[in-house]
């Protein structure tokens, strides 16, 4: 065993910490709160000039074709710093499943500009009434000779205030059984009979429910078989799989670790213990996380090993993050723009973030049932 | 033992319920959260005398005991009302105590008065609960009890959004010195630990009840998710938690009315059980709207904030628990 | 409202102390606990002498016909104490199904026998395949004259090596739907055919499994009616939902408290903490259990209230006892016999014990779904 | 990174597995509690050399590395072996590291010595793992690293059926002196947590797998008692905390093998957080056990016991994470 990353990885890190620390200026980390929004085309446009925009993509597809270990610290270094990735992450998941599934036309077209970071895709795959059970999506698709009438809404499509397409789940065929009938589209966000509302979350991130009236889109539009919309969504979910909030556990002890020293609260037997803990909650999230990319790198065919990185990040953050609030006392209560705020308000922020980290990307219990079944083996 | 409300009692928490059911309904809460007040909910309150019952008669009150005001604590907390009752009852109460002519000026509505919880360092008192909305506040500044005008406050954004603000302390009138005036600061805070406990306790069993009707209602995988262990069994040891923390807390508040030896440990523990009970009670409820839980658009949200908040003024459980021991085993 | 039990229980409390201080001698402690039985008939003769034994029976049964509040007040310090009342107490409640629905014969000479002592009852209810569904008993009572067959067997039958009768659960009728088909029977122990067989447990309780081989009793040994054993096991079982083990967290509290004194380490803010935690349990246990008593007295009907106290308590119980278990170090570790073990080796032994708790009476599952569906009306 | 055995550790780990297997089955475990020794399967690990193992070749040993022993305590955890392992294989490498004579002892099987984790304090060690079955122990008295022959051991007995005793440390030899013998205890110590952490591992994954076996076998209401939510939920977590320990654990030894700065923090994390989690499973899967989980003819309170008793011979996770944080930022 060697829990190394390698030279490579270390001055990849390096590197990345030197152009995050130089992108990452105050001003851009205050606009980006203030705007609820995860996206800034100057930083990306770094990112594409560094070839780290879209290191898991093979270079003949426009990315960097690194090996998944760069990918993993590419994804821990810019989540650490909570570097504005939302928008273009997600486009990247939708291409990847263009790729796969998409016509000639999306490969053609719309892939190449979103690796330029031209183009941006929001998901739409829930809806006001499915969350978890995606699979119960009412949004009707109706095929009308070469077209399709669009009716319904789709919750959480954060950035589609800014996006260019959404990749939208709906059902085709009411008949059939639930996870059968349904069907995906790529409809483009300024089509008539959309609408985008705002929807504002307790983090201070921006979300949005779009609402479709009669949306008549081509047959081109469609992304996999007629009724096969949950192959095609299954396998872009698969990316999700991975999901961990580890680096955002780092972020949160490093904040606490540097009030701790500040205040001199760091000699309390009491604080040292709480430090402690969250020190064991990073080191076991991140180590969950890089068990997945070592996996993958050698062709190991992952179980519920994406499932667990999840859910203990997640939780981890989410009762690390209430810990610390508790720890630091009255002063933590102080949000962002307070100058007397600890650490610039990053720790009552990450209380409020951590909030959708055990929700969104399949809740803790969605992760925790697949781990019982899928890895237990105990029954349904 | 007795559990029952008093006819007059039961007329009071009826009489409070409509109150803040008119006057403090989600969307005057969320209309408030810029500066954490809404004035007309507090001259409704005031209205209904809540200054004037949380004074003795003989100090010109309506003398209501402790036990009284933790019943109207609760439906404020049920309610997560933007109005500083608590600070400014926890301060009239110890103005009179005090024998301070300056009660007169509050009871009268000329002079709005809170409290600081801890004392004044290096000539500021941090994070004053419904400072920014007050003309004085009460300060421990060395040994010295001290009322301080307001103009050097400085509010800011927190997580609970409360009229918060640090207050410069230099200039402040002494009222009282020495021993006196640390067993005033004391019983205040006992007093503000005990109420802020019974309004949690009204927010939490609030937050399950939303968390219980969504529950109930929404749909997933073909049954209403309540349905779900996950998701019920949780919500019963929050149901047990806060039927348990609301006994401790009206234990409590009968305690400093019956002046018991225990009434300092009991405030204290049912602050921090309290402050437990509410939390989870609002984290589960929270959690259980699934991605609507975090949407500012429901409700839910503005009891996790003000659970989690509420009590961060003075401190967290472990503080309380530690208040506890020390009244328990004496301080060392 | 009032929180004083009032002078009649304090002054009760004050001479039940008394007793137990005198009657619970070092060497009786070291007998039960070597023995692993919850029983001494020197001491229960102490009780009945000073009218404590069936406080709450009225006395033309032979009981003390005290209030409510004074069995609260006697069953809070026999408990805390740890008082060796398993034994008669299960009778008392066996004797209380038979008042209700006994032959005459049962209440003529049983029912007295139990209330001075002489005869102990056995719970015959759970069997190795039915735990928590109680309603699911396999043992088999066969109906032939009037006599019936009895075949199978039951576990945790505590008691059963010393006991008299046993209060049993059958099923009659195998065609009927789950809880209808039970009948239930009162048998001696000394019959033919019943074999008792000991089970040690981690607490150094001993408990038993009862075997049934072809045991005849006649039709008058039946208590309620054919085929009705349900509503009278349900009966009986309306005791056990104000079960609460919140003296053992009394006793927990006061044992670690005495330790933290004589060590000095109750000047340590991280012991001091942890003892306000658990003095936050022992109240709201408490409470919880006196809020069941006080509706008893207003003849108010309870809803949640006993399983909201069983289940709070017990859960209590089990993180406090391990907690303080934590808090003492390695010193905790010595059992009972060591000179060295903290308090006696008590905090040891109620970690053990605590097990149980979770468990008898109604699981924590079984009483936090009782509380969220009847209590919070969640769905089933 | 490289999470994978080499071809040697898998055939390490298979000996073992194979070993524990045999002999120490569920009944001679119960069979030694009384002493809370197997001399049989002592012996037998002997013939296997996991004390020549646990020695580097220049000091008469073969030389295995940490995460190899680290391995090898998994397995002795996984069947809560009753042979004190882990404390004598500490103990060899602490007589190693000093350069004593004494380890010759050792090694030939002459001498069997144990390790105090706690300073002698009035003369005594308290509670010495694996003393009542030792020949020698080594004690830290003052600022001296001592050799005491267990004569004034008393044994007792305790929660985990350990060989534990309190030591008279009276007339030990002094092997060594000042900085260098604490730093020796010092990494003693880190030893004995970072494998008593793998065992730990091992026990709390072992426990878990019997938990689900009796889950998805035993049947309530209908169903098998693994679909409840309210018993597979928390299994999930035990099942990803398990693995995330383990991952730690390995971490840790490879930290000491490499003599990275972290080794000693890590290794304190993987006692403190492999604590916890093989505490939770093996609750967990006890108490899904129903009133069987108590009886003790079944095995599951056989590692609850050990879960709960193994580690607090040192401390208590909160113990670990204080340590931790000790050496991430240098103790006060």
């Amino acid at each position: 065993m060697d829990f190394r990353l390698g030279d490579n990885a270390d001055s990849l890190r390096a590197a990345l910490r030197a152009y995050l620390d130089e992108a990452l200026t105050d001003e851009v980390e205050e606009r980006l709160y203030r705007s609820g929004v995860s996206h800034d085309a100057d930083f990306i446009g770094g990112l594409i000039d560094r070839g780290w925009f879209a290191p898991a993509w093979s270079e003949d597809l426009g990315g960097a074709g690194l090996d998944p270990t760069s990918v993993m610290v590419i994804f821990e270094e810019l989540n650490r710093r909570e570097a504005p990735m939302y928008a273009t992450s997600v486009s990247l998941m939708v291409a990847k499943a263009l790729v796969k599934f998409g016509t000639d036309e999306m490969r053609r077209e719309i892939v190449p500009a979103v690796l330029r970071a031209e183009t941006i895709c929001v998901l739409g795959f829930t809806e006001p009434e499915a969350g978890s059970d995606v699979a119960n999506a009412q949004t009707r698709a109706v095929r009308d000779g070469d077209e399709w009438m669009i009716n319904g809404s789709k919750m959480f499509t954060t950035n589609a205030q800014l996006g260019d397409y959404i990749y939208l789940l709906t059902r085709s065929n009411p008949d059939e059984r639930k996870h059968r009938g349904l069907t995906t589209f790529l409809v483009p966000l300024d089509h008539p009979g959309i609408e985008v509302q705002a929807v504002h979350t307790i983090s201070g991130e921006r979300t949005n429910i779009v609402y479709f009236n009669d949306v008549r889109v081509p047959d081109s539009a469609r992304i996999g078989d007629v009724d096969g919309g949950w192959s095609v969504l299954t396998a872009s979910l698969m990316d999700e799989q991975m999901a961990s909030f580890a680096p955002w556990i780092v972020r949160l002890l490093e904040e606490v670790e540097a009030w701790a020293a500040e205040t001199g609260r760091i000699d309390d037997p009491g604080v040292r213990e709480r430090l402690g803990r969250v020190a064991a909650q990073v080191e076991v999230a991140l180590l969950l996380r890089r068990r997945c990319t070592w996996m993958d790198e050698e062709g190991i065919t992952r179980n519920v090993e994406g499932p667990m990185a999840k859910l203990f990040s997640s939780e981890s953050l989410t009762q690390a993050s209430q810990d610390m609030f508790d720890l630091i006392g009255p002063d933590a209560l102080r949000s962002y723009p307070d100058p007397e705020a600890v650490r610039g308000g990053r720790i009552e922020y990450m209380m409020r973030f951590a909030l959708g980290t055990t929700i969104y990307a399949g809740t803790s219990e969605i992760q925790r049932t697949q781990i019982a079944q899928r890895g237990l083996g105990l029954p349904r | 033992m007795d559990l029952r409300l008093s006819a007059e009692q039961d007329q009071l928490v009826d009489a409070f319920r409509s109150l803040y059911a008119k006057h403090a309904p989600p969307d005057r809460v969320r209309d408030a959260e810029l500066v954490g007040h809404d004035p007309e909910l507090w001259s409704q309150l005031q209205g209904l005398g809540v200054i004037e019952m949380a004074i003795d008669e003989d100090r010109g009150g309506w003398g209501a005991s402790m036990l009284d005001l933790a019943l109207v604590a609760e439906q404020h907390g049920r309610h997560v009302a933007p109005a500083p009752l608590i600070e400014r009852q926890v301060a009239a109460r110890a103005l009179a105590r005090l024998e301070s002519p300056r009660l007169d000026d509050v009871l009268s509505g000329d002079r709005v008065t809170s409290i600081a919880l801890h004392p004044s360092v290096d000539g500021v008192a941090p994070a004053v609960p419904a400072a920014s909305v007050a003309d004085d506040v009460l300060v421990l500044v060395g040994d010295a009890l001290c009322l301080v005008p307001v103009s050097a406050g400085s509010a800011f954004e927190n997580l609970g959004s409360m009229p918060l603000a640090d207050v410069g302390t230099d200039g402040g009138e002494v009222l009282e010195g020495g021993a006196v005036a640390r067993q005033v600061f004391e019983t205040a805070l006992d007093e503000w630990l005990l109420l802020t406990a019974a309004a949690l306790i009204g927010l939490g069993a609030r937050a399950l009840e939303i968390g219980v009707e969504y529950a109930r209602e929404r749909i997933a995988f073909g049954v209403p998710i309540g349905s779900f262990q996950a998701l019920s069994h949780p919500f019963a040891d929050s149901a047990a938690a806060l039927d348990g923390a609301r006994l401790l807390a009206y234990e409590a508040a009968w305690a400093v009315d019956e002046d018991t030896d225990r009434a300092r440990e009991l405030a204290a523990l049912a602050f921090a059980f309290g402050s437990e009970s509410a939390r989870d009670a609002s984290y589960r409820s929270l959690h259980v709207h699934g991605g609507y839980g975090f949407m500012l658009e429901y409700d839910i949200q503005l009891y996790w904030r003000r659970a989690r908040a509420w009590p961060a003024v003075w401190g967290a459980p472990p503080d309380g628990y530690r208040r506890a021991a020390d009244a328990r085993h004496g301080r060392r």
